[in-house]
């Protein structure tokens, strides 16, 4: 066990803190026009100094780190509360999926306009009737000659407004079994028949959007993977969703819970144990929850794929996340619940954190099943 | 023994749910919500005078209904349900306070413009003269702020203390800001009865919204998890969906006693009273917080949307349940009073403990 | 709304407790046999002054109370440490049951020796394969000329080395469908063909008593209801299990907390707000349980038998008593789980308090499904 | 970067499982838990001297197999997996907190008999020069004893204290209360090394234990759950088991990153130990506790009896919980060196800042 970082890791890091502090973006401008615009130009400050697509092997215009780079990358941006670059999908999902079931007409299509943020990419997997249980999806698509026209309707879909392709999983023959039967589409964004309506959050800001899909055009090339292999390729994706970010989301936590111990050391509440346990309790699961980030990479690193045991990380971040919004509340008073205060911002965004991205009940599903071994009702 | 509502009671429970289901859907919350001003609808404040719930629990003496805090716990349980945008609560709260707290002129002076709704009150914590996130201030005439163990009434045209509208999370309802000038400190008038007394009568009406609030979040769960299907079958068949709401509803049916019998003791056995009211507001901030988080979460990415409903319970909840006091800090005050009554049963122990054993965070 | 007692209730109280003081059993003496014998002398004490079977009505030698004279009954009982009478299972349960579905005969030949002690029951219900999952049960009855020989395994029996009779459910038609096909008996526990043997638990005591069936001779009169209706016979039984005993249970929690309450003043625990907000929260759940036991008692009154609701008082009975043990071990430190300090036996003892009597998960079941009309998985 | 065991680490967890599972099975746990005595397995601990351990991580000037703090965690795991009788935990602690805090004579005095089991030792926590419940200090030699700060060795031959073996809850390790002598407290030697450093090593140890207990818990949970049917099927099929089940894993889980981190920060970065020894300690008491307790509640009835084998974990989690501070106690200490480290890191504060939110409990 080694738990140091090498030379050539902290030479990667120290290179990337210097590049930051030269480069960072500043704060975010108001409005989610100029929001995005900044997180663009992000991307391509970032593409400029060769930090976009780090994972990446350079053929690609990637910088081949290694998965404890990547970690790196993460961490390090998130500690200088630099936001993540604008076609997080693309370059998280797109390119890696793309990396494995593509052709190459298609990764040398896509690709350089991945990481140069040229084009942005959205995710079309999601429906109001299939959120947990993607197999139940409806959107369906139709053989034409030539490709495919596409009808149905997307939830949750970030960015879609600013995309111009989206991963998109369609059902693709009626007769065939759940599971079966779907294919993974390119689908372009400017294509007709798409339409886009911003959904608005309990915290007042619309991160995502819903698509409306009446008859897009989608041609034979933009399949990706064999037609009908679409919950495959999707898996793919999927297991790229949970990896990457967890290590930027941990130091986003500790910062927050350092912002909390200021704010309680300076209201003189260190000394009431009872607040003190209850902090010491939150550093503590954030802590556990970098180390166990750590041993899932390691694992990644031995055993190839990343594993379900990603699955736990994500769950010990958003409970430890809720659990640290609520204790800032109940310390700070209610002047935290005031909207010019950022802890009812944050209060408010972390109930988001255990439905977004797997739900705290499949994530259990899923440790409960893959990982404890353990029976699913109805398939015993 | 009889531990229901009465028949008049259940009577007072339709009319409000009738109401409110008519006059303050959700639909209408949103308006409210979603409007800059958030303006309450006066028709609706001029429905519940003429019921005459705006004095329901202020005594005939003082030109009001003269029922009990339950009958008013009853009410604003409903107003909570509904999360209506309304001054209801801000007024409900003075008025009790005034009432438990005020001196028998004070009670005179201030009660009869209450009782009939044609003066408006409310309540703030306040602390160095500052009381943050006062709900309706900037509507009120009078002001009670409450400051180390004393209960001043301000008259918001006297001058003294200076208003300032904040937004909240919570949009059903306007909070302000209230700061005491250092010059017209003076100007407020002491509350000189027992003010620990005019904190649990309020404290139980908040108590009753907060449950309210969490009643409606369990009925909305349950009607969602029965019609949302995933994996074959409604949600509400999984034991991670079904568990979750049977605690639920453990939450809420524990809080509902607990304001039940805080608002009976407040008239009936005023002894049981300190107790009973810390339990009360304890035991539905908590209820009021969880239950509506639970029912977000059970709702899956429809419940983080602004298009459901939910969130205007969630919302409420946090900030009903920071106001007069957190649940931490009644907790305390329970441990508190508990030990004090253990030691005034213990032999040679003065019977005073009790009573000594008051509030932390006045 | 009106929670004080009448005045007839009242002067129930009070003569009860007059009663109780000039006869109260004492502490209880070491060693099962003389412990067992000192509750069946403090049961005929009880019936000598007319307080043994309190609920029942006066023609089978019971007193009438109403419902709440018997929750009075249970309060007090507990707030003096007075044990529950011997045959409590005779009482509570098995003499409802009789009152229910049995007959002239059965009841004139039973009730006296329950209400006397003479006759001490146990109840033969939960087998190994059967817990929480009652039909599923194995034991089975074999119709013989004039009665019924019955061969099986039962589990958790109290009192089976001390009882006469068992209330025994038992399969009498091994064809017909799980629910159906059940008997309700009175077994005699004199008949050959029964071993008793002691279970003891965690806490090294053995209140339970595995029982082994071979042929055990059981004479059709001992029937009680119809051959083949032994389901909903046992239901009344269940129903009346829950019932009575909440509010001996929640004043007992109670004297715990006071105690424990005690415990953290001398040693100056209060002003420690972690503690005191721990002490608090258990207060406030322990007067929860007592007044939604007594709405619970009000329902009853009003519509006839006790609900589903019973679930909530259980569930927040033994998750407080839980809570309160393990609170204590915290506050007293190590030497509270040293065996001669009674919070290490409490400790114990509470962890079988959501096991015993329908487990935690079964109650949230019966909640989730007849309180709140969720539907059950595989019946939608 | 490799967070997880080497080669070599993992070959010592193997053999440490293989060992135990043949000579350390919950029958022979049973014969010893039952017995009056108690009396451990000398065969056993004489297999664990020859095999090295009990100088595992004793520097080999001491006479010790000099490794790491995680080696011996790992054989620490192992032996709270099989919930072994052994006075081996003791004499570790004790070795352990003379490493860290002993001076360089008295670590030269006291290792050496210690690294080859040749001599026995236990640590206890005193108030008022009396320790409860310390684990074998009825068979110990030196006996440490923590009090104010400070920590003395008391030879148990010299007869400055007095041994009252105390019958536990857990009967899988024998416990004993040590007093000191009000004329013999001046007979022990003070460590007159870092006691901090000395603490925090042996709690890591501590840690592992619980962690050990949890795994088994675990595994024995998963086992039982599958076979287990009720309602026609397994019933870790039921979400109300089968989520439990992975609150088992999350909690365990956890606690293993927290004590591999510690144990590996205890040689290798010591400036981070304090931190993450707390938190190792805190975390493992909350999994050994939850996860043990889980484990009897998804047992069922069979959980409660003392047949089945889960019991025997919980009640050594609940000690292990209780030795050499409370989670509660862990917590606040994470808490002063969170603030502390805050406080370093801004300009103008002292860095000193860290060192001084020492403990407070010692």
């Amino acid at each position: 066990m080694d738990l140091t970082f090498s030379d050539a890791e902290r030479a990667f890091r120290d290179e990337l803190r210097g590049w930051i502090a030269a480069n960072h973006p500043g704060a975010e401008p108001e409005g989610e026009e100029a929001s995005f615009a900044w997180r663009v130009a992000w991307q391509r400050a970032l593409a400029g100094g060769g930090w976009a697509a780090v994972s990446w092997p350079p053929e690609y215009g990637g910088r081949g780190a290694t998965l404890v780079e990547s970690a790196i990358f993460n961490e390090e941006l998130a500690r200088a509360r630099a936001p993540q670059p604008a076609n997080v999908l693309g370059l998280l999902l797109g390119g890696p999926t793309l990396m494995v079931h593509g052709s190459d007409e298609q990764r040398e299509r896509f690709l350089p306009g991945i990481v140069s943020a040229d084009e942005i990419w959205c995710q079309g997997f999601s429906e109001p009737d299939a959120g947990s249980d993607l197999a139940a999806l409806k959107t369906r698509a139709v053989k034409v000659d030539g490709g495919w026209r596409v009808t149905g309707q997307k939830v949750w879909t970030s960015f879609a407004h600013h995309a111009t392709w989206c991963m998109l999983v369609a059902r693709s023959d009626a007769e065939a079994a759940k599971h079966k039967g779907l294919t993974y589409f390119l689908m372009d964004m400017r294509e007709p028949g798409i339409t886009v309506r911003p959904l608005r959050q309990i915290t007042g800001a619309a991160e995502f959007n819903e698509l409306f899909l009446e008859e897009v055009w989608i041609p034979d090339e933009n399949v990706i993977g064999a037609v009908g292999n679409g919950w495959a390729v999707a898996l793919t994706t999927l297991m790229n969703e949970r990896a990457g970010l967890a290590f930027g989301l941990q130091v986003a936590l500790k910062v927050l819970l350092d912002e909390l111990t200021a704010a309680a050391v300076a209201r003189g509440l260190l000394d009431d144990p009872s607040v003190a346990e209850r902090l010491g309790d939150l550093h503590m699961r954030c802590e556990i929850l970098r180390l166990t980030a750590y041993r899932g990479l390691t694992a990644q690193m031995k055993y190839g794929q990343p594993g379900p045991e990603g699955s736990l990380t994500k769950w010990m971040w958003s409970d430890t996340n809720q659990r640290a919004t609520e204790l800032a509340v109940e310390l700070i008073g209610p002047e935290a619940l005031a909207t010019d205060s950022r802890w009812s911002f944050e209060l408010l965004r972390a109930r988001g954190n255990t439905i977004e991205g797997g739900t705290t009940e499949i994530l259990r599903n899923i440790v409960a099943e893959r990982v404890l071994g353990l029976p699913r009702l109805g398939r015993t | 023994m009889n531990f229901d509502l009465t028949d008049d009671q259940r009577e007072i429970q339709r009319t409000a749910r009738a109401l409110l289901t008519a006059r303050s859907s959700f639909a209408s919350v949103r308006a409210v919500a979603e409007s800059p001003a958030r303006t309450y609808d006066t028709a609706l404040w001029e429905e519940l005078i003429g019921l005459g719930w705006a004095g329901i629990a202020i005594p005939e003496t003082y030109g009001g209904q003269g029922l009990g805090l339950l009958e008013l716990a009853v009410v604003a349980e409903q107003l909570g349900w509904a999360a209506t945008p309304s001054r209801w609560l801000s007024n409900a709260l003075a008025a009790q306070l005034v009432l438990g707290a005020g001196s028998e002129r004070q009670r005179e002076q201030l009660l009869p413009e209450l009782a009939v709704g044609r003066e408006t009150a409310t309540v703030g914590i306040a602390r160095d003269g500052v009381a943050e996130l006062v709900p309706d201030a900037d509507s009120a005439r009078w002001i009670v702020l409450v400051e180390r163990g004393q209960a001043i009434v301000h008259d918001a045209r006297g001058g003294g203390v200076a208003i300032e509208p904040r937004e909240t999370i919570d949009p059903t309802r306007r909070y302000a800001r209230v700061t005491v000038h250092a010059s017209g400190a003076g100007a407020g008038r002491l509350l000189d009865g027992p003010l620990e007394a005019g904190l649990d009568r309020a404290e139980v009406v908040l108590a009753a919204e907060l449950t309210g609030l969490a009643q409606r979040a369990l009925e909305l769960t349950v009607a969602y998890v029965q019609e949302r299907r995933q994996f074959g079958t409604p949600i509400g068949a999984f034991q991670a969906v079904s568990h979750r709401a049977a605690q639920q509803l453990l939450e809420t049916e524990g809080a509902r006693s607990a304001i039940w019998f805080a608002a009976w003791a407040a008239d009936a056995e005023p002894e049981a009273l300190p107790r009973a009211a810390a339990m009360a507001k304890a035991a539905a901030a908590d209820a009021g917080r969880h239950v509506t988080a639970a029912a977000i979460q059970l709702h899956g990415g429809i419940g983080f949307t602004w298009e459901a409903d939910v969130h205007w319970l969630y919302k409420r909840a946090q900030l009903d349940a920071a106001l007069l006091g957190s649940a931490s800090e009644h907790r305390r005050r329970i441990a508190r009073l508990a030990a004090a009554a253990a030691d005034a049963a213990a032999p040679g122990v003065s019977a005073d403990a009790e009573a000594a054993a008051g509030r932390g965070h006045a």
